[in-house]
């Protein structure tokens, strides 16, 4: 397995810059995911303008993966309808559940196609989905 | 589907390749617990020489390829027994644990006093004294089905046995004394019409016939590798989802929590909550490598071949005057399990010098005793047949047995 | 008496020979689970080729085989450990499950409302949730004994805790995350003299050390066979014999009984009493295969070897600053276990990157939350080492460490 | 093995022959053995004279090695004083575990030393001994 398709510079870059990684005034839904197995502890805040994802953001504790997940997932609902928003989430589990081969169909999840190939780390693949999960939660 | 050859079959199990005393190996000794084919064995081997791991949450490769070894065997049996979700298979160490779990996790919480319990008297001890245990401390009452003289239960005994008040049915699908089937599917109709929940103890039937869970709309299932040709130390317990949820756990330990305070703890959902501790991951590859093993043989094969051979086995004993068929003596509803008795000779005695001659019996009261005082016979001998079993181990079972008698001073 | 020499040791071992996604392997997760030497895998294969059966009660060869093979591993783990007598050896199927027989038949039974237990706060999971079930349901008292400092706990610590109230002290001899060897002597002393029963969870010392449990005067003491070399499915449990017989059973079935009737039942004296069902004679096989393969080597020439890797470890390890030690940073009473974090670099983080350079490790709270909770540290990486590691295995962590650094923007 | 050794004619004789196997009229001890694993239960009765015992006999079931042995015991000790039938269970016991390999002391078992090959058949030991271990139980 080559580490460069996991631990990818896109994932490597958002663990670093945090810059979704704060908390929201005045926040319309809060919502906690956490892995049990492996501590990661997330809380997602979003604002929403009618059905829009005003803003969106993140706090709590994890690894690269985790973090790097909910960062890059933020970027790419930010702006969007909650329904868009949740096809989204649907459309990313469904690559890592490599329910998905169209590369077309993925290229709406943007930089999210990092994590194609976390299934090569069985062990990994919850850290991927935990922010995606708890959006899931969170809009439904 | 390939016809089931006996011959070509034994060349896989090396036990059989023995000799013993001197004499080839006639193994008749298959309820008790089965033998390994070279490809069960060698899975173990490989297991052990190449992805062994402490599965869950390891992040490393060997962790990770237990983890994919510990799940495939769990799809697997899932598929074999035909459950609906994967989590509803829960590995224990044996059929007994596995009822030992619904007795202290279901019985202990759902069972109040006044409560029923049946049971049928054939049944085996590991399913008999968790519901006494049961039944003592929730002041339940624990009633028996009894036989009718052809071994079987009739609709009778069971229409008077299960009432509203019954909230346990649990029986064995096959009596590992008698060779009995007993009538399930009706006993799990008239039981959920009652209220009751239904286990089914398949220690000695899933080896042998095709079973479906979803079908039979069971609650619980048990039953055991060794018995089916897979390892000792692992035992399965099938339960339904909705039940396994609302249970409280019954072994707590390592991997089956979420959260662990100093105080108090919250569990993972099922089927973790109920395995605590390192699991047996060999076991559970053994036993994957013993399902798809029978699977290429096909469990209808399987059956079909154990009534040839209780025929031919019935056929030959019944022409033996001296010799008492414990159990069903037609081949209704009755799997390849023969218990007898011989006059004036102690089972043990017969167990003994068949052995010298390389016949592989089992005598005793077979974990059974309230079937055996209900009997009125303190012991019975018991052969029991499995696919690599021919008509040639029971003309030297046959022959055995004339052996015996001479050696005691009987005629043949 | 041989002196340890790891380069010939790991040619015993068939999964060290693999190459771990290209790389050499550097298996340093021996606390999660230990390797196979290929004569403990042989004799398992030999034991299923050749002596397999149902022991206990069976008249014929294989039952024989396999009973006196069931009985000399009893025989093995008596002497490995210095029991007093064979039936205070009961199998179980792992560490968590001993423990759990103890709280089941033990704890249950003999503890009353305001009676205390104490554990101490590095406790694995397995040796919490037992007691806090215990103590719920008698109204007991669950009381932890604290760390200082340097992950040990004080004289002071045990005197403040251990009360003449104090019924129960439950104390891993070495604890898996930090490799703190707990002063169990004192404790048990004064335990004893406190009026209280003292159990040793011994999962990650037995394996490690000499391990004498009349020279301890322990009353109870688990381990479990995967983690000396030694098959999964297969735990031992030890008990002081006038204990265990006091004690009721905790499963019930097959194989523990003397008589049963339709409403009650009689039992089978130690250690049949504590064992129902078919046992795993396999891993009973394995297991003593196992036993035999570390005494020959030497228990003290493995804790001498160990100690010296720690020593290495430890030397390379505290030169880098971005490292910090979770555990005793002296090696006075320590085993071969080390705990760390990084800054910066989440655990799960280090060890799937260090997997892909073919060194396995484990990262995560290592089944002690509350020591998580009490460190105020979320998880930690930790490395453990066995008779087959060596000073290479350590080199090619510590560059691995680098690389992980690396990997992540940081200098080395 | 060799059948003869264990099923000698002496064993199948007394097994056959049950001229011990009656109720006594009077006993002084009444003892039950039973080995619950194979279902062998059988009564034992004494008619003692002083420290002699004057008459022995048994009832119960069990299988051929358990009747034998007991009626060979039941041969050999009456007649006998409690102290000497004592020694001669000891003797027994010691010989089945394997506890002498000197011929001679073994002669004075006589009859009983039929079952010395017992342990060529583990499962059978607790058969042969169960009458031994209730004389000594009864005398004790
Ligand atoms: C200290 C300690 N106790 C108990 C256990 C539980 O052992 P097992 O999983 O074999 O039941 C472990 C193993 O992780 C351990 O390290
Ligand atoms: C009908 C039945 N139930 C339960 C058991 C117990 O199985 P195990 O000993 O594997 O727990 C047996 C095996 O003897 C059996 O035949």
């Amino acid at each position: 397995m080559d580490l460069d398709s996991i631990y990818s510079e896109i994932i490597m870059e958002h663990n670093r810059s945090g810059h979704n990684k704060k908390a929201l005034k005045e926040p319309d839904i809060t919502e906690r995911g956490h892995n049990p197995s492996c501590g990661d502890d997330i809380t997602l805040q979003l604002k929403l303008n009618d059905n829009i994802i005003e803003d969106a953001s993140f706090t709590g504790v994890g690894c690269a993966i985790s973090q790097a997940s909910t960062s890059i997932m933020i970027d790419l609902v930010k702006g969007k309808t909650i329904e868009d928003a949740l096809d989204l989430v649907n459309t990313f589990l469904a690559m890592i559940k490599s329910d998905i081969d169209n590369e077309e169909e993925l290229e709406k999840l943007e930089d999210a196609i990092a994590f194609q190939n976390i299934s090569n780390m069985p062990a990994r693949v919850k850290c991927a989905v935990l922010a995606w999960h708890t959006l899931k939660e969170a809009l439904l | 589907m390939p016809k089931l050859n006996p011959h070509q079959i034994k060349e896989d199990f090396p036990i059989l390749q023995q000799k013993i005393n001197g004499n080839r190996l006639a193994y008749l000794d298959n309820s008790a617990t089965t033998l390994k084919p070279i490809q069960v064995i060698e899975a173990i081997s490989d297991y052990n020489k190449k992805s062994h791991g402490n599965p869950h949450r390891g992040a490393h490769k060997l962790s990770v390829l237990a983890t994919e070894e510990y799940d495939l065997a769990r799809k697997k049996v899932k598929e074999f027994i035909n459950a609906k979700h994967s989590e509803e298979i829960i590995f224990t160490k044996n059929t007994t644990e596995s009822l030992n779990l619904i007795a202290y996790s279901y019985g202990m919480n759902f069972i109040n006093e006044g409560d029923e319990i049946v049971l049928a008297i054939s049944e085996h001890h590991s399913n008999i004294l968790p519901w006494q245990r049961v039944a003592k401390e929730k002041k339940a009452n624990l009633k028996y089905m009894y036989l009718n003289a052809n071994s079987r239960i009739s609709e009778k005994e069971i229409k008077e046995k299960i009432t509203t008040r019954t909230k346990i049915i649990s029986i064995a699908q096959m009596s590992n004394v008698l060779g009995t089937i007993h009538p399930i599917e009706q006993i799990i109709e008239y039981g959920h019409k009652m209220g009751a929940i239904i286990i089914v103890d398949g220690a000695q039937s899933v080896p042998h016939m095709p079973v479906d869970v979803q079908d039979l709309d069971v609650d619980f299932f048990g039953f055991s590798a060794h018995k089916m040709l897979g390892p000792m130390g692992i035992g399965i317990l099938y339960g339904k989802k909705e039940l396994l949820e609302n249970m409280p756990p019954y072994l707590t330990g390592g991997d089956m929590i979420e959260y662990v305070y100093e105080q108090e703890a919250t569990f993972a959902p099922i089927p973790y909550k109920f395995e605590a501790g390192t699991q047996n991951v060999e076991g559970a590859v053994g036993l994957r490598a013993a399902i798809e093993y029978l699977e290429n043989i096909g469990l209808n094969n399987i059956q079909k071949h154990e009534e040839i051979l209780v025929e031919y086995a019935l056929d030959k004993m019944l022409k033996l005057p001296y010799i008492d068929i414990q159990g069903p003596i037609d081949l209704y509803m009755r799997g390849g399990i023969i218990s007898f008795t011989l006059e004036d000779i102690h089972p043990h005695d017969i167990a003994s010098i068949l052995d010298t001659y390389g016949i592989a019996i089992r005598a005793g009261h077979h974990c059974a005793q309230p079937l055996m005082n209900y009997l009125k016979i303190p012991a019975t001998s018991r052969i029991s047949f499995y696919l690599y079993n021919n008509t040639e181990d029971i003309d030297q079972f046959i022959e055995g047995i004339k052996k015996v008698r001479k050696w005691f001073g009987y005629g043949s």
